[in-house]
């Protein structure tokens, strides 16, 4: 029971991150945009907010300190996002070589202003986040153990988010013009919805819930930022199209492939897992190829939004 | 006099094409007026214009009189302007309702309401005659049933000036006349009509007047009841234009296409969409299969040409049996296809014109050696067909298809499928949307296809058409056909009976 | 209507023109940057996989250099290389050549062949090779010339202190976690279980658990920290985290799981409370000592050597360690017979070169289970 | 015939559009020199501009050098992109057939001369066989190439880890062994013309694959295809064209170049060795701004290949100044922002070229991708034959 309890709580850190960012993805994504750079995202995020931990870190602590380096995170991530969306958007630019160059310049600058700074690119910081159990809700049996121990606050961020984007998307006026904007956005604009504006909310919400999950990212795994999320972001993007660009699709692609790189890590310390004898190797290879797996078994159905990619042109017939 | 909506002086170019040259129209309140032009005229274009889609070069648009400015369908709606395109702009994976109530939905702090919007949606459609689901997701429905979407759109948005780009060119004759009532009744309650056509029937049954356009260039406006269609059509092609078919007697001989048992059941529905169809067709015959949209004739024809599996039956070509075959194999064999949906199917729209001149024989050996291209040949060859079939575009053979009027990517398609010398051509709407010079054209093409030995299968569902091309017609019901008439002594009437369920023969 | 497009000729002409144009400057450019004076950074560093801040040889390296440099005066500059090749590796050493350069620092055996070639085009600058002897790139030929001064360290000894201290501080279960398997990791993890067993041994205890790993990365990842956490979760109490910064994600997994970590390198005790202590490697201490050689005019060049535990090259940082049973006095006493060698204790452990694997070494107490 | 080639040159407007973006990207970062080191702003921005020029010969050797991996993976993702796929997959396939390439390179030196070019060949293969699976498996399942080269991406890395352990492992250092002395790429007396430079005949495969693709795509029946399922898969159906089959030998190409980028990487004989290391190759995702840069265009790719290293190169000759290093990445990155920014530049141009009365016939064909050119990636279309 303590390696479920332990599993559970440890594929949090993998799938809250993934599908945060994923989130963030699905909405520019949905809104036409293709976002690669959620990687690029990530680490602007999360730079942004550990480097506001580390100054704030001695006069303030805990969930306040916290809230504090979301706000952060999502500002950034907002504010580099608007370099993807002017691209994309007015520039009517490729939107994967947009992509790429922040994917490239993200970590670069976060290393150079770190530098600058402080000589060291990693920036330390305490953790003093972690909820070792949630008041009341920590205490049910079984329940408590598995979701409200040894947790974060950042992982019911995650949860709500997940709500509130299926909700938003699909119950909403907002969710209802981005996706036309996705799927046919000469349409959209012959029905007087503003294209450009849909798509930056798009992009600017996928700036959002990336530079947040760069932070979720960091904060549990490690003590200090170092100018890199780790391929988490192009993983991110696998998620998304493995959620088939739904809310509800994508939550059980992040907890499956977070799983599964948990039990990947996390082998060594089951008994009955590492008695298999399956060298590392394969057992890092595990989650991928069981990914494509169940995606071999998934796919046939699954379509990304239509116009994701295309810039709008009016012009265009 | 007063008019609603004055577009004065409008000039918009496009790349390598003036697409309005200093036109101008005026639409007086209340009136249906139609606007006519070739393809590629600028009709389109300059509705767009009005729309608010295009900024144009030169020119002012007045609304009572006042100068207004649109630069965005947002003006255009805010001015009560509507429109109904030539291109659906439709998301395929929306439902009906979402896609009507996009743009003007009623919500309660941000969440749709749409259990309101439904109603609404449903009220109009009963009342007038617009039957669709609500519920049903656009990728599911006709093309007829989409140009419903798109009319009670509009509707929805109470709009007093309406937009129609050729809007019953997917339409059965019923629903056509349907559609002519429905403008009608609008009319009555005070809207005024911007309506684009290329029949001229249509134009004499509702419009009160007609602005024809040619080249870009505005000819004439014209009172629709003091002018006849062939005066309308000279004006508007700038030369006499035969309206009537006119053809000798078929001489069918030996068969080309015979057509067994065949059956087509699909995953996802339960009923078989074609049930036990067979027929044959001979060449130097024209076949038509009459029938309302969606009674099988995608499934048949895709049946025919390869683009999707038979359940059970044979279909044989001189005699070799094609079932089985890849789509490759048949083309090779001399099968020949004009598709419904020229963007999904016809064209590849990023392509240039002269790429897609040769798409089905670019693998030959005029176009081909070791598998390399004889650019030389291909260009050579398109421009001789873009000067036989008189395909007009702004760059010629290099001009990107996407950049075509719609009629003329239909001339395209017609070129290349005619010119590969087919055994049978399968022509599904092959004059959709051409006006009527075109529509000439082609059926003189498709008559001297079958004079020359050609068996032509043509699906329509224009009645006209049916009855003037071909030599036999077989009408197509629910997945069957239901019987097989000799259009000289058949009627529109009789044929519509049998169209609609109501009465059926046996048929071999 | 548009201005008439030039004739083709004339635009030809003018594009060739251009073109001589430029390559003439950039022909006089190159030449002026061959014959002028370099600007200047006495003291250089080569970085190789990490960069100079990877907690591990290359910031040891780096903030040794900087504090000598600083001490006295003199500039000093780190070179990035384009790629990892000993070709890449040259050519970094080229350009700070041209920077300027008198002594140049390679951390890391990764520079074996490139300072193979160096030594010999550039006889007048020094190299200081860490965890490295000058060889061709296929161990055939091993050659050092007199302006090479090549260290090693006694890694095994660092790695056997920590052991021997975290026994001795009554864990009995116990983790390795290395970066990858390279010879100065081996060596950690190597001492590291040697150290427990030989403290084991002295306390009577029958039996000790240690978890042997490499992660195949240095750095801080979720993989690692979940690995470390799994180890927390299934009893271990600390883990030697030897792989840069693969210690942040042992100490992430530390801090939510009580569990203990030993550093490496440098004194990680700053970095979390979960740092019992550090296996350290004196970098800094040694590549100091190199440098004032070479002002003093004593470069040890021509000289391979290994630094242990008796020049303070390595050992744990006993005065910032969170130990609970293990005193200064058995510290002491330990450390005082490495330096003896008391009863050939400290050449007895074996290093890379004796034992292929982990679990093949001699151990009685120590049960390794080691994770391919 | 002049005139023809005057509408050549307005026509290339790509690649003025693409010099507009390259000083646009510079501008920037000269400004960020300024605000961190106005001193050695100057200096250090010449030297960028002076690319791999600085170190002389050696210098113009390695910009060969290091273009030529990233020509393969460019052509690997070009290639791809013309057909319609996005192959983020090129590191796992570069890996493999460096892996494979590097095996034969080290088992089998009895090959004599032959031995690198059949290491090449096995790179080769290699990475078409890592490409082939992502290409069936959209093919047969629909799963889209993103996601399943993102995912052989991992698997690749992680096997080629285990195998090298197994196979040809440097125990001491943790990495593969060298290959044969028969194996390395031969210099063809470059290494004396570039003295002290890497640069070897790989830069020669590479332009022969530049020119191989250029013309598959170009010029023959099959790069139609190729291209026509690109553009609209339903009617590359409709005329004929297998689409199953051209996505699978579409993504096989595209692996076979980065196999070959991975064969010449580890060929070299620039002692660059596989190492066991957990981290993806970068080249491969290098390959994707070379790529796009050039409109996925082969030729292009090969200018844009040169380019990058050229720049990277300025950037590592300007650590003789006092910058932190990391500002040559931010300025490539900008300029890489600006080159997306420039198709827009280039649109203008073309329409230019178009209005100023030059639509007569003679006119080059608009090179088969406008506006819908831009129109990559996560797209997906079910290659389904049901409806
Ligand atoms: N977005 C565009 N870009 C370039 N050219 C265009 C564009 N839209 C229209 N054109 C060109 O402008 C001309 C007029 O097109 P338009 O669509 O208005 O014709 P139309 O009268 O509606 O024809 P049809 O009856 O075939 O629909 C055509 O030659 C067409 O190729
Ligand atoms: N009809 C076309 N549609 C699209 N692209 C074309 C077309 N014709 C040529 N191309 C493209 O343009 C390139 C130039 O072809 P083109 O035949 O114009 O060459 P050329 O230099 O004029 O040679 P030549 O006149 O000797 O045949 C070809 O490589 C091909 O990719
Ligand atoms: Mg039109
Ligand atoms: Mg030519």
């Amino acid at each position: 029971m303590n390696s479920v309890y332990f599993l559970v709580q440890q594929t949090m850190f993998f799938s809250i991150p993934l599908l945060v960012v994923a989130l963030g993805g699905m909405f520019s994504e949905r809104g036409g945009v293709v976002n690669i750079a959620l990687e690029g995202i990530m680490i602007m995020g999360a730079f942004a907010s550990i480097f506001v931990i580390s100054v704030l870190q001695d006069t303030m602590q805990g969930q306040l300190l916290l809230i504090i380096a979301i706000l952060v995170a999502v500002a950034a991530g907002m504010i580099f996002s608007l370099f993807h969306a002017y691209a994309s958007i007015n520039m009517k630019a490729n939107q994967v070589i947009s992509g790429t160059a922040l994917n490239m310049f993200a970590p670069a600058f976060a290393t150079f202003v770190a530098r600058t700074i402080q000589v060291t690119k990693s920036i330390n910081f305490n953790n003093t986040f972690r909820i070792e159990s949630v008041p009341l809700l920590g205490d049910i049996p079984v329940l408590g153990q598995l979701f409200f121990q040894n947790t974060y606050l950042t992982t019911f961020l995650g949860i709500a988010i997940l709500i509130v984007s299926a909700f938003v998307l699909n119950k909403t006026k907002f969710g209802l013009r981005l996706r036309a904007c996705g799927e046919h956005p000469q349409a959209a604009d012959s029905v007087g919805i503003n294209v450009y504006r849909m798509r930056y909310a798009g992009v600017l919400l996928s700036g959002a819930l990336a530079g947040l999950g760069g932070l979720i990212f960091v904060i549990p795994t490690s003590t200090n930022f170092n100018a890199t999320v780790s391929g988490y972001g192009f993983l991110a993007l696998a998620v998304l199209i493995f959620g088939q660009w739904k809310p509800k699709r994508i939550i059980i692609a992040a907890f499956f492939f977070g799983f599964m790189k948990t039990l990947a890590s996390a082998y060594t310390g089951i008994e009955f897992l590492s008695n298999l004898g399956i060298s590392s190797y394969l057992y890092k290879m595990i989650p991928y190829i069981a990914t494509l797996l169940v995606l071999a078994l998934t796919s046939k159905k699954s379509q990304a939004p239509r116009a994701s990619g295309i810039p709008y042109d009016k012009g265009l017939r | 006099m007063d008019y609603v909506i004055e577009m004065l002086n409008i000039t918009k170019k496009f790349p390598g094409i003036l697409a309005n040259d200093n036109v101008s129209l005026q639409l007086k309140n209340g009136e249906i007026h139609a606007l006519l032009g070739e393809n590629g005229a600028g009709k389109s274009t300059l509705m767009s214009v009005l729309f608010g889609l295009y900024k144009p070069e030169e020119g002012v648009i007045k609304k009572n009189g006042k100068t207004i400015k649109i630069a965005n369908p947002n003006d255009s709606n805010k001015y009560g302007i509507g429109m109904v395109h030539q291109h659906f702009k439709l998301v395929h994976n929306f439902t009906v309702l979402e896609n009507i109530i996009l743009g003007v939905e009623s919500t309660k702090n941000g969440v749709l309401k749409m259990g309101e919007a439904k109603k609404r949606v449903v009220e109009l459609s009963e009342k007038y005659h617009l039957s669709v689901n609500p519920d049903d997701l656009i990728s599911d429905i006709t093309v007829g049933q989409q140009q419903r979407v798109e009319i009670l759109k509009m509707l929805y948005r109470d709009n007093e000036i309406l937009i129609f780009d050729e809007p019953t060119a997917m339409l059965t004759p019923q629903e056509i006349i349907e559609l002519m009532k429905i403008m009608r009744g609008l009319t009555k309650e005070g809207k005024s009509i911007l309506f684009i056509t290329h029949k001229l029937d249509e134009i004499k049954l509702v419009a009160d007047r007609c602005t024809i356009l040619r080249k870009g260039k505005y000819i004439d406006t014209i009172d629709v009841q003091s002018t006849t269609k062939e005066v309308m059509s000279e004006l508007m092609v700038g030369r006499k234009v035969q309206l009537q078919v006119d053809k000798e007697p078929a001489s069918p001989t030996d068969v080309v296409l015979n057509v067994k048992n065949l059956t087509v059941k699909t995953k996802r529905s339960k009923k078989n969409k074609l049930t036990n169809v067979s027929f044959e067709a001979k060449s130097g015959e024209i076949v038509c299969i009459a029938g309302i949209d969606g009674n099988g004739q995608k499934e048949l024809v895709y049946a025919l040409t390869g683009l999707s599996d038979v359940t059970q039956g044979t279909i044989t070509l001189h005699g070799e049996d094609i079932t089985k075959d890849t789509i490759r194999k048949r083309r090779v064999a001399g099968m020949s296809h004009i598709p419904e949906d020229r963007h999904k199917h016809g064209l590849i729209l990023d392509y240039s014109l002269a790429y897609n001149l040769v798409l089905q024989r670019y693998f030959s050996k005029a176009f081909q050696k070791l598998g390399f291209l004889k650019h030389r040949s291909i260009n050579t060859y398109s421009n001789e067909l873009i000067e036989k079939f008189d395909i007009r575009s702004g760059q010629g053979r290099k001009t990107l298809v996407r950049s075509m009027s719609g009629g003329n990517q239909q001339k395209a398609i017609l070129a290349r499928e005619i010119d590969t010398d087919p055994e049978i051509l399968v022509a599904v709407q092959p004059t959709r949307g051409l006006d009527v010079g075109a529509i000439e054209y082609i059926h003189k093409q498709l008559i001297r296809q079958r004079d020359e030995g050609k068996a032509i299968l043509l699906i329509s569902l224009e009645l006209d058409e049916v009855l003037s091309v071909s030599d036999r017609v077989l009408v197509i019901y629910e997945g069957e056909i239901v019987a097989d008439l000799d259009p000289t002594s058949t009627t529109e009437q009789e044929l519509g009976l049998y169209m609609s369920g109501a009465k059926r023969e046996a048929v071999s | 209507t548009p201005e008439p497009v030039a004739p083709v000729e004339d635009v030809v002409e003018d594009v060739v023109d251009d073109v001589e144009e430029v390559v003439d400057e950039v022909v006089d450019e190159v030449v002026d940057e061959v014959v002028e004076e370099p600007s200047g950074y006495e003291l250089a560093m080569i970085t190789d996989i990490g960069d100079i801040d990877d907690k591990s040889f290359n910031q040891g390296t780096w903030e040794g250099i900087v504090e000598y440099a600083e001490a006295n005066g003199v500039t000093h500059k780190y070179y990035k290389p384009t790629e990892k090749s000993t070709d890449a590796y040259v050519a970094a050493i080229d350009l700070a050549v041209a920077g300027g350069a008198m002594v140049i620092v390679t951390p890391g055996f990764l520079f074996e062949p490139a300072i193979f070639q160096a030594q010999d085009m550039y006889p007048e600058i020094s190299f200081i090779l860490l965890d490295g002897f000058p060889q061709d790139g296929t161990y055939t030929e091993f050659r050092i010339e007199a302006n090479v001064y090549s260290i090693f360290y006694a890694e095994q000894q660092s790695g056997f202190m920590a052991g021997y201290a975290a026994v001795m501080d009554g864990y009995t279960k116990l983790g390795f976690m290395g970066g990858m398997a390279v010879p100065a990791v081996v060596r950690f993890g190597y001492g590291f279980a040697q150290g427990a067993e030989y403290a084991a041994a002295q306390m009577g205890i029958d039996a000790i658990e240690l978890k042997y790993h490499y992660t195949g990365n240095f750095d801080a990842t979720p993989e690692n920290q979940t690995m470390a956490a799994s180890w927390y979760g299934a009893g271990t109490e600390v883990i030697f985290a030897a792989g840069g910064k693969v210690g942040n994600s042992v100490m992430a997994a530390a801090e939510a799981a009580d569990g203990k970590v030993i550093g490496v390198d440098v004194d990680q005790g700053s970095e979390s409370d979960t740092v019992i202590t550090s296996a350290k490697k004196e970098l800094a201490i040694s590549v100091q000592q190199g440098l004032a050689g070479y002002y003093a005019g004593e470069f040890k060049g021509g000289v391979s050597e290994v630094l242990d535990i008796t020049v303070d090259a390595v050992g744990l940082p006993f005065a910032t360690s969170r130990f609970n049973q293990f005193t200064q006095a058995d510290y002491d006493a330990i450390y005082a017979a490495l330096v003896a060698d008391t009863d050939g204790i400290a050449s007895a452990i074996l290093g890379d070169a004796d034992v292929a694997a982990a679990g093949e070494l001699p151990l009685t107490i120590v049960s390794v289970t080691v994770f391919e | 015939m002049m005139n023809k080639l005057k509408h050549r040159l307005l026509a290339s407007s790509g690649f003025a559009a693409s010099l507009i973006a390259i000083f646009a990207g510079l501008f920037v970062g000269f400004i960020i020199l300024l605000i961190t080191n106005p001193d050695q702003a100057v200096d250090g921005f010449v030297t960028i501009l002076k690319g791999g020029f600085t170190g002389g010969a050696k210098g113009i050797g390695n910009i060969f050098y290091l273009a030529t991996p990233i020509i393969m993976t460019g052509l690997s993702v070009g290639f791809a992109f013309k057909t319609g796929l996005f192959n983020i997959g090129a590191s796992g396939q570069l890996i493999v057939g460096g892996y494979v390439a590097v095996l034969i390179g080290v088992l089998a030196p009895g090959l004599g001369s032959f031995h690198w070019v059949i290491a090449l060949i096995g790179g080769m293969a290699a990475g078409a066989l890592w490409a082939f699976i992502p290409g069936l498996l959209k093919a047969l399942f629909n799963v889209h190439e993103v996601i399943s080269s993102i995912m052989m991406n991992y698997i690749g890395m992680f096997m080629v880890n285990a195998l090298v352990a197994e196979t040809v492992f440097d125990s001491l250092r943790a990495q593969s062994l060298p290959v044969a002395q028969s194996a390395q790429m031969p210099t063809l007396g470059m290494d004396t013309l570039f003295k002290g430079s890497s640069v070897n005949a790989g830069i020669f495969v590479a332009i022969l694959f530049v020119i191989v693709l250029y013309i598959i795509l170009n010029k023959t029946t099959f790069g139609y295809e190729l291209k026509a399922c690109g553009f609209n898969k339903d009617a590359s159906r409709y005329a004929g064209i297998n689409a199953k089959r051209n996505i699978i030998l579409s993504m096989t190409i595209a692996g076979a170049m980065a196999g070959v980028a991975g064969g010449l990487i580890y060929l070299a004989g620039s002692g660059k060795f596989i190492e066991i290391v957990d981290v993806l190759a970068m080249e491969g995702f290098t390959g994707i701004s070379v790529a796009l840069l050039a409109s996925s265009n082969p030729i292009g790719v090969l200018f844009t290949g040169i380019f990058v290293s050229y720049i990277t190169n300025g950037g590592f000759y300007m650590q003789l100044y006092d910058f932190v290093p990391e500002i040559i990445d931010i300025i490539i990155s900008i300029i890489i922002y600006f080159s997306a920014l420039a198709l827009i530049v280039r649109h203008f141009f073309d329409r230019y070229a178009l209005k100023s009365g030059l639509g007569d016939d003679d006119i080059p064909a608009p090179k088969v991708e406008p506006k819908r050119k831009r129109r990559i990636g996560l797209k997906n279309k079910e290659v389904d034959k049901d409806e």
